[in-house]
């Protein structure tokens, strides 16, 4: 039974399922990187102080509202009073004090630096919460609605990675490994309660057989389509609803800017110019996506279209390579396996050879082997990758990233947009994502776009998908 | 016209080859008969003909009759051939190692051969009957025993047994000894001599040792190349042979002769399909003629005669010579086996 | 007259077919089988493209032809790398002593409980996923079967006669083990041989599946079919033509390895 | 029949096969109990005198081909020894045994499995001259060829488009190669023909005595040792039951087994006599 | 027999244990550091130190194997480096699903390939035998997963009569469990079974060319029973040594069936494993799979016992 009776704790038990890809490994995102437990657990189980709304405005979560002090180095929040954990204990500042501070001692993954910032946080009441940082940093807010924002209960931290506890709207409900991840309705949650009262996260590793889960039923929803070019089977059937909007995921096509070969910038700008982004994204993602030119996709404030930075343009890119002198090297196009990546990359490969280069494609096993090789150790040339963090151009393009890109300009324009005030920052940020798209400190061969396949009759499916999480808790039926 | 078998014209063929001609045999009842010849001579193809037991697309044509069956036996339905096979024809192959099943105990192999005619009705009675009558092949308690258990002697007794369960009217032996030692030897031949004797029963006996056949058979016929050459009652045919092959034969395996060296018939045994036209022993014969191109016709009776244009005198001497030397190369009167077919003589030994 | 064996004649035809093609791939296919076109992807069959083209514009006739050669290649190594351990080891087995043949059996039968894709699957986290890789590993996985043959033909050829004979010549074991016993399991080792082809092109098509397999741009019939997934309702062409040369080839090289079989186990000759 | 000019041979044995015990190991039934044995050979002794024609009768099984197997070093006896020309070759080692190699020669039972398929019968001939060095030269082969009664092309073609009979001369021709002066035949006629057979018993026969070879024939039938050899040793179970000359055994055997053994022969003669199946099992023949 | 149960008894522990040393010896020879891989590369090297004393992975490798075999024959399988979860009680769910879909597979498989190689055999020269013959020819040539795929298109995408995907555990819903049990079943089973059916014909045709079976006609019996009453018995020997090998294959072959239907069995456990770089999982499952395998091949040995009596230690 469907009627779409009120959410009531009595009567009809409304559950959904959704298929998603990535399953994750554990459930503890302090010391398991992925995006697959946030997309989860994020927002539907734990929560944070603020969280992002579809447009990517930073709005209040557990905080009621917040004040920044004039030399934005101490903020303030207000905490809401009646929300708890599911493990009966009620939210206070000192869970949030715990929380912060626990990202630096006991969080092992890469993004817990984004909390090197804080030098204090401090329970100034059990409602409100004082955080003060070391120097200016409109980072630092952001990522507080990122998995690094997420609130802990001091007494509830010891089985992270298989009994999490949090304050959302969903409480976790049971794993079954390789298959699925069920949450149940919180029915303690402070906020508005959702409208399903169980939702199970199904996860397939082969595109088809999640195109077939739907098709026939076993799910409801496609969270993330892997293979755009099956969707022809559902765009033509009025029992389904396509929803396509935008992501954080960058398509990067990323140098080895240690390399000398990408040291001289006529060779980074011919490979740009020598790919053409529109047949690109025709011919692997079946045209779906957004053209980028930069490392900013639309929904951040500082967006602009770049794209006209390095227009497609065969001949150019040739006999800018002749003048390099760079024309018949060979590069290692080192490929994560994964569906677009390796898609993407033999188009690369192929338009790149169009032009005088000598693409080799390896392959390397993600996450682990690519992780080392690439990531770790930067013993590549070139590779494909997604980059779906938030906001992350000056985390890409730094020194110490396998990018290798050093920069001085740029970290000078990134320092200043993190310290300045909103206006400050947007300009700023504006000049960085132009400096790398000039300087082509990488590719960005397209946006993954947000696909969603639906049943026809099901609201509150985001249009964007910019934050970690897959928000469950607006989601209902018609 | 009281004979217990009939066979007329059995002519055994695959696909092109003709591998028995034109064979005719009657064994009258409780009469022994040998069939006599080389290895590939056609002995065995014979009696699976008779049998219907011949393998597939090997074909039989010609006329076999036993007593007791009103009909036709080459060319009967499966069904109807089945009832005869085991009670009124009953037959013992070469190979004792192989002939029963490993997997089911000897008692349950003779009882099943009762089982199947209905001669004895009931499991518990079969086991019964089979037991008393491996008793009488002198195997007592052996019933329980898997054929893995028993010597090859042991097992050829299972297999006559198996055979005289029904009190077949006439009884088919394969070379049932080649493949045992002479002394397992004269008691299975000994059992199967009482067996058929008790039994009133006919049998066709078939080995290639002309001693053996001497001691049993009353009446043997000689095979060469898939046709009978020679036939007749024992003592005439072995003392006083006409055919020329049978001559050389008993020549060659006469080993009690005080000469050291023995007469040969030249050459080999030719390959099963090469024989040559007309008389099939012409090219090893030393008497062989032009005439000998055609097929010489059987002179003397249906029980007793031979096929040749050149026979030995009638009342020889009782020991013929051939004459021919071992040392004359063997290719220049032979050709070899032709290539890639396996010679047949070497073939039929692996025991 | 020997009858022509059908199985023989066809599995025959089907592997020269292979091999043609694969030799054909090197001087001469249609279009670039890597070349991307995206001006002319997902086209239909037609006089240009024979089999049309995949979602890159490729030329599928072209692809086939050239993943006829990884084919191949998959088979050589993993059967190459199990005939070349497997055999020298079946003929030790069955020339050694009680106790030392025991060991290499029991070694053996230890080997046969790393199912194949088992140990492909562990060599491909290792060494990192490739085709060479993942053959050797379905290649040792393969090695039991062949031990085991081996050895058994070799102990039939080691009771029989002519070894005695050259034995008592002054043959000594190494020399005979290659005169005598060699030679005589040829006919197993080719049998084998091409059953274990057929189990080689398979895995491939298996590993490719789940991505442990022949990574691109090379051609290879696995992957192929593995990336037309997304097209099995578009344009199932894209997986029929790859299927179809699967099935081709392991038909192949199965019928090929049956009709060896046939003609070389005397028990299914004609004659008796 | 006995020969006197025999007598005047004995001297040294040049085989003197000394209390040979041969166990083979049964496949083991169980960890836990000790391997059953077979005992092939329980203590067999025996003399060959140059040129001499020694037979070795008995039943399947007996042990006859194990006996040859260590008398040709190709197998270890158990205990005992075994004399070669005067040398002891139980205890030497393969690469000690050239002389062996080239003075003793076997032919085998099986024409089919006795020729490698895959050899031609040229080079089939030649194996024992080119193990053991000399020069193989095409006429040697040749001459072998005739000396067994094969045309020389046989050479060119494999064993198996050869008959059973001619198979056994080439493996005849193959045991003469490298001249030896003692040849060991194992049931080498059992598997022929009749008509066949009398041809390589005489071969045989006129190579023994042209080459003045000393043979060790063995056989499970009776008459054809009798017919071949001087002196005969009856083996059963593992053990020589009784030797002798060979007239002398057939007509007056007096171990209990021969006696069986020689009564259970269907002959010819007696057959035609009257002898009846159940004659066959009695134990004395007349 | 009790004899020969003890023999091959003392064999198995053999095996199972030198396996043990060849699967711990083969992860512990894998270049990199479990805690490093577990905690991905940006760890600290003080984190990383913390867990692999928390795993004991700073122990001697001695040690380490001592207490993991230990472990195994408690029952205790160990706890992820990746997912700190318990890895005993995952493995045995993962093992029931694999069971459930190999054995059913194995059923239709022989339900499939012990009548069609019979019959093959009978008629290998009439048409009908062989127009058998090459549909199971085909069938061996498709790979499994393809005809899973096919099977999906047809029975679940287009006529909509099954599920095309997923995994219930019977004690939760059996209807469900059989109606997502029938479609892997099948693609495993048609495609094995066309294996089989081969093999089943080459033994039913030695069979038919045994002397005893000739034996058998000779008493009167027609063909076909004669075939039913002392072939099957005997062609059954050689046709259970490959049902034990393709068993063993089956329960890591059947990984692919999984990836196609979604089912969280052993093989798909493997991949995450080895994906995720959880190295102990990994060890665990290949270690229970090669224990499964060499059970089974062990259980194939006695069965041997069971249908031929000349392996049976008796009287001679
Ligand atoms: N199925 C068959 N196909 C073709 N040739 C056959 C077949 N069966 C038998 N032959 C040939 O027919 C000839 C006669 O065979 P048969 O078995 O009757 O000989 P035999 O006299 O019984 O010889 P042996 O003493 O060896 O048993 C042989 O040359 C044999 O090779
Ligand atoms: N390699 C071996 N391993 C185990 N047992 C053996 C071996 N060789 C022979 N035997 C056994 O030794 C005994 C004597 O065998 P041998 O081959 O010497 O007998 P034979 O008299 O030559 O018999 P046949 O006439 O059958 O050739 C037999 O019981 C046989 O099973
Ligand atoms: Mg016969
Ligand atoms: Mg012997």
């Amino acid at each position: 039974g469907s009627g779409s009776s009120s959410g009531s704790s009595t009567g009809a038990s409304q559950s959904l399922s959704i298929g998603l890809v990535a399953e994750p490994a554990s459930l503890d995102f302090t010391t398991t990187d992925g995006a697959a437990i946030p997309q989860a657990l994020l927002t539907n189980v734990y929560e944070g102080l603020v969280k992002q709304d579809e447009t990517g405005k930073i709005v209040p979560d557990l905080a009621k509202s917040w004040t920044v002090s004039p030399d934005r180095k101490t903020y303030t929040f207000e905490l809401v009073d009646n929300a708890k954990f599911t493990n009966g204990a009620a939210f206070t500042a000192a869970d949030a004090v715990f929380s912060i501070n626990r990202v630096k001692s006991d969080w092992t993954t890469s993004l817990k630096a984004a909390m090197d910032v804080v030098q204090e946080a401090k329970a100034v009441s059990p409602a409100q919460l004082q955080v003060t940082l070391s120097k200016p940093s409109n980072d630092w807010l952001f990522r507080m609605t990122t998995r690094i924002g997420a609130m802990f209960s001091q007494t509830g931290v010891d089985k992270l990675a298989t009994n999490p506890v949090g304050t959302g709207p969903y409480k976790f409900g049971s794993w079954k490994r390789g298959d699925s991840i069920v949450l149940q309705r919180n029915d303690g949650y402070w906020g508005t309660k959702p409208f399903f009262n169980q939702v199970t996260l199904k996860y397939f590793k082969d595109p088809t057989a999640l195109n077939n889960a739907l098709l026939t039923g076993t799910i409801n929803v496609i969270g993330t389509v892997q293979a755009p070019e099956a969707l022809s089977q559902f765009t033509s059937n009025t029992k389904y609803q396509v929803i396509e909007g935008t992501t954080n995921g960058e398509v990067v096509l990323s140098f080895n800017n240690s390399k000398p070969v990408f040291k001289d910038l006529r060779v980074r700008q011919a490979i740009r110019m020598a790919i053409d982004h529109k047949a690109l994204l025709d011919t692997c993602f079946a045209g779906r996506g957004k053209l980028i030119g930069s490392m900013v996709p639309p929904t951040d404030p500082w967006y602009e279209d770049l794209t006209g930075i390095a227009p497609y343009d065969q001949a150019k890119a040739k006999s800018m390579l002749q003048a390099a002198g760079a024309t018949g090297a060979t590069l290692r196009l080192r490929l994560p396996t994964l569906p677009y990546a390796v898609s993407c990359g033999q188009v690369v490969k192929s338009q790149l050879e169009q032009v005088g280069l000598k693409v080799k494609i390896d392959q390397l096993e993600f996450p682990a082997a690519w992780l080392t090789t690439v990531f770790k150790n930067a013993d590549y040339e070139m590779s494909i990758i997604s980059h779906v963090e938030p906001r992350d151009l000056g985390a890409v393009f730094s020194p110490k990233y396998y990018t290798r890109y050093d920069d001085p300009t740029l970290q000078q324009l990134l320092a200043a947009a993190d310290a300045g005030d909103e206006a400050a920052q947007v300009a700023n940020m504006k000049k960085a994502a132009r400096r790398i798209s000039e300087q082509a400190a990488a590719d960005w061969l397209f946006l993954l776009p947000n696909l969603i396949v639906a049943d026809k009759n099901l609201t509150g499916l985001p249009t964007n998908a910019i934050a970690e999480s897959f928000d469950l808790s607006r989601l209902g039926r018609s | 016209m009281s004979d217990v078998l009939t066979v007329q014209g059995l002519t055994v063929s695959v696909r092109d080859k003709t591998l028995v001609h034109d064979v005719d045999l009657t064994v009258g009842p409780g009469e022994r008969v040998g069939l006599i010849g080389e290895s590939g001579s056609g002995k065995s193809l014979t009696a699976l003909a008779i049998l219907g037991l011949l393998p597939e697309d090997v074909h039989a044509r010609g006329s076999v009759r036993l007593t007791g069956v009103d009909h036709e036996l080459i060319g009967a339905a499966e069904r109807r051939l089945s009832r005869v096979r085991g009670r009124d024809l009953a037959m013992v192959f070469q190979e004792p190692m192989t002939a029963l099943n490993p997997t089911m105990r000897v008692g349950d192999q003779v009882a099943e051969a009762m089982l199947i005619h209905g001669t004895i009705s009931g499991r518990r009675a079969a086991r019964a009957a089979a037991s008393s009558l491996l008793d009488r092949v002198q195997l007592d308690g052996v019933a329980r025993a898997y054929p893995h258990q028993l010597s090859g002697g042991q097992r050829q007794r299972v297999v006559v047994a198996i055979a005289l369960a029904n009190d077949p009217a006439l009884l088919i032996c394969d070379e049932p000894t080649t493949a045992l030692d002479v002394t397992v030897q004269a008691m299975v031949l000994d059992l199967i001599m009482q067996g058929v004797t008790a039994r009133e029963s006919a049998l066709l006996f078939i080995t290639h040792d002309l001693a053996v056949v001497a001691t049993v058979c009353q009446r043997v016929l000689v095979m060469y190349g898939g046709r009978v050459v020679e036939s007749g009652p024992v003592e005439e045919v072995f003392t006083n042979p006409r055919h020329r092959y049978t001559q050389g034969l008993l020549a060659a395996s006469d080993l009690e002769s005080a000469d050291r060296r023995l007469p040969t018939i030249p050459g080999n045994v030719p390959p099963a399909g090469q024989f040559p036209d007309g008389c099939v022993f012409r090219t090893r014969c030393a008497h062989a003629t032009d005439l000998c191109a055609t097929l010489p016709p059987w002179t003397g009776t249906a029980s007793s005669g031979f096929a040749c244009h050149h026979p030995a005198d009638d009342r020889g001497s009782a020991v013929p010579r051939v004459v021919a030397s071992a040392r004359q190369p063997v290719s220049s009167t032979a050709e070899p086996a032709a290539p890639t077919e396996p010679s047949t003589s070497a073939e039929a030994s692996d025991a | 007259m020997r009858r022509l064996n059908p199985s023989l004649v066809v599995g025959g035809f089907i592997v020269l077919l292979i091999v043609l093609t694969a030799l054909v791939s090197f001087v001469w296919t249609p279009y670039d089988a890597t070349l991307v076109d995206p001006a002319s992807r997902l086209a239909k069959p037609s006089w240009s493209h024979w089999l049309g083209t995949d979602k890159f514009g490729r030329d599928l006739m072209s692809q086939i032809m050239v993943g006829s050669r990884t084919t191949l290649f998959v088979g050589l190594v993993a059967v190459g790398v199990a005939a070349v351990i497997g055999v020298p080891l079946g003929i030790l087995a069955a020339m050694s002593r009680r106790w030392a043949s025991e060991i290499i059996m029991r070694a053996n039968d230890l080997l046969l409980a790393f199912p194949a894709l088992l140990l492909a699957i562990m060599f491909g986290a290792v060494f990192g996923a490739s085709t060479l890789t993942a053959m050797i590993a379905i290649g040792i996985a393969t090695v039991p079967s062949f031990a085991r043959v081996i050895r058994s033909g070799a102990l039939q050829v080691m009771r029989t006669e002519y070894v005695l004979a050259a034995r008592a010549a002054g043959r000594q074991p190494f020399p005979i083990a290659l005169r005598h016993v060699l030679p005589n399991v040829t006919s197993l080792i080719t049998v084998q041989a091409s059953v274990s082809f057929a189990i080689a092109v398979l895995a491939e098509a298996a590993l490719s599946f789940l991505g442990y397999g022949t990574p691109p741009p090379t051609p290879s019939w696995g992957r192929m079919l593995q990336e037309s997934q997304e097209f099995l309702f578009s344009a199932p062409r894209l997986a029929v033509f790859p299927g179809v040369a699967i099935a081709i080839a392991v038909l192949g090289f199965n019928l090929l390895g049956d009709g060896l079989r046939d003609r070389f186990d005397p028990k299914l000759e004609d004659r008796r | 029949m006995r020969d006197p000019k025999l007598d005047q041979l004995a001297q040294a044995p040049v085989i003197q096969v000394t209390n040979v015990v041969r166990d083979y190991p049964r496949p083991r039934t169980s960890l836990l109990q000790a391997a059953p044995v077979v005992h092939a050979l329980r203590g067999v002794s025996l003399e060959v005198r140059a040129g001499e024609r020694f037979g070795i009768v008995g039943e399947s099984g007996c042990g006859k081909s194990t006996l040859l197997r260590i008398i040709a070093a190709l197998d270890r006896a158990t205990s005992g020894r075994v004399l070669v020309e005067g040398t002891d070759i139980t205890r030497l080692p393969e690469r000690r045994l050239r002389f062996l190699r080239e003075n003793l020669q076997l032919v085998f039972q099986d024409p089919m499995s006795s020729l490698d398929p895959r050899m031609r019968v040229r080079d089939i001939i030649a194996e024992p001259l080119v193990v053991q060095g000399h020069p193989a030269s095409g006429e040697r082969v040749r001459e072998l060829l005739e000396a067994v009664g094969l045309s020389a092309d046989a050479g060119d073609r494999y064993p198996h488009q050869f008959s059973g009979g001619q198979r056994q001369r080439i493996s005849i021709a193959r045991a003469l190669a490298p001249r030896p002066r003692i040849l060991i035949a194992d049931e080498p006629v059992s598997a022929l023909d009749v008509s066949v057979r009398a041809q390589v018993l005489n071969l045989i026969s006129d190579l023994v005595d042209e080459l003045n070879l000393t043979l060790i024939f063995v056989s499970h039938d009776l008459s054809v040792v009798k017919h071949v050899c001087d002196r005969v040793a009856v083996m059963h179970a593992g053990e020589i039951v009784e030797s002798g000359y060979t007239g002398d055994v057939y007509a007056a055997p007096r171990h209990p087994y021969t006696r069986r053994l020689v009564s259970a022969i269907p002959t010819l003669h007696r057959a035609l006599a009257g002898t009846t199946t159940t004659d066959l099992l009695k134990e004395d023949p007349t | 027999m009790i004899l020969r149960l003890i023999e091959r008894s003392a064999v198995l522990l053999v095996s199972l244990v030198v396996s043990s040393v060849l699967v711990f010896g083969f992860m512990a020879v894998l270049p990199g550091d479990p805690a490093r891989v577990a905690l991905g590369v940006n760890a600290s090297d003080e984190a990383v130190r913390q867990l692999r004393q928390q795993f004991g992975l700073d122990r001697p490798l001695a040690t380490q194997y001592g207490d993991w075999l230990g472990g195994l024959l408690r029952g205790d399988f160990g706890t992820s480096y990746v997912s700190k979860a318990a890895i005993g009680p995952q493995i045995v769910d993962r093992f029931q699903v694999t069971l459930w879909l190999v054995v059913t597979g194995m059923i239709v498989a022989l339900v499939v390939a012990v009548p069609a190689g019979t019959v093959m055999a009978a008629r290998h020269r009439k048409i009908s035998g062989l127009a058998l013959s090459a549909i199971s020819q085909l069938g061996v040539a498709v790979p499994a997963f393809l005809a899973g795929i096919l099977l999906i298109m047809l029975f679940a995408v287009k006529l909509g009569w099954l599920p095309a995907n997923g995994w219930t555990p019977p004690a939760e819903d059996p209807g469900m469990f059989l109606r997502q049990l029938i479609l892997p079943a099948l693609s495993l089973g048609l495609v094995q079974g066309a294996v089989l059916t081969r093999y089943v014909r080459s033994a039913v045709l030695d069979v038919l060319r045994e002397d005893y079976l000739r034996t058998a006609r000779a008493k009167g019996l027609r063909p076909f029973p004669a075939l039913w009453r002392h072939g099957i018995r005997n062609a059954a020997v050689p046709v259970v040594t490959v049902l034990g090998l393709q068993l063993a294959t089956l329960l890591i072959g059947a990984v692919v069936v999984e990836r196609v239907f979604v089912i969280p069995g052993l093989g798909s456990l493997l991949l995450d494993g080895v994906s995720n770089r959880d190295l102990l999982l990994v060890q665990d499952v290949v270690m229970v799979l090669v224990v499964a395998v060499l059970v089974v091949n062990f259980l194939v040995d006695l069965l041997y016992v069971a249908l031929d009596p000349r392996l049976r230690v008796g009287p001679r």
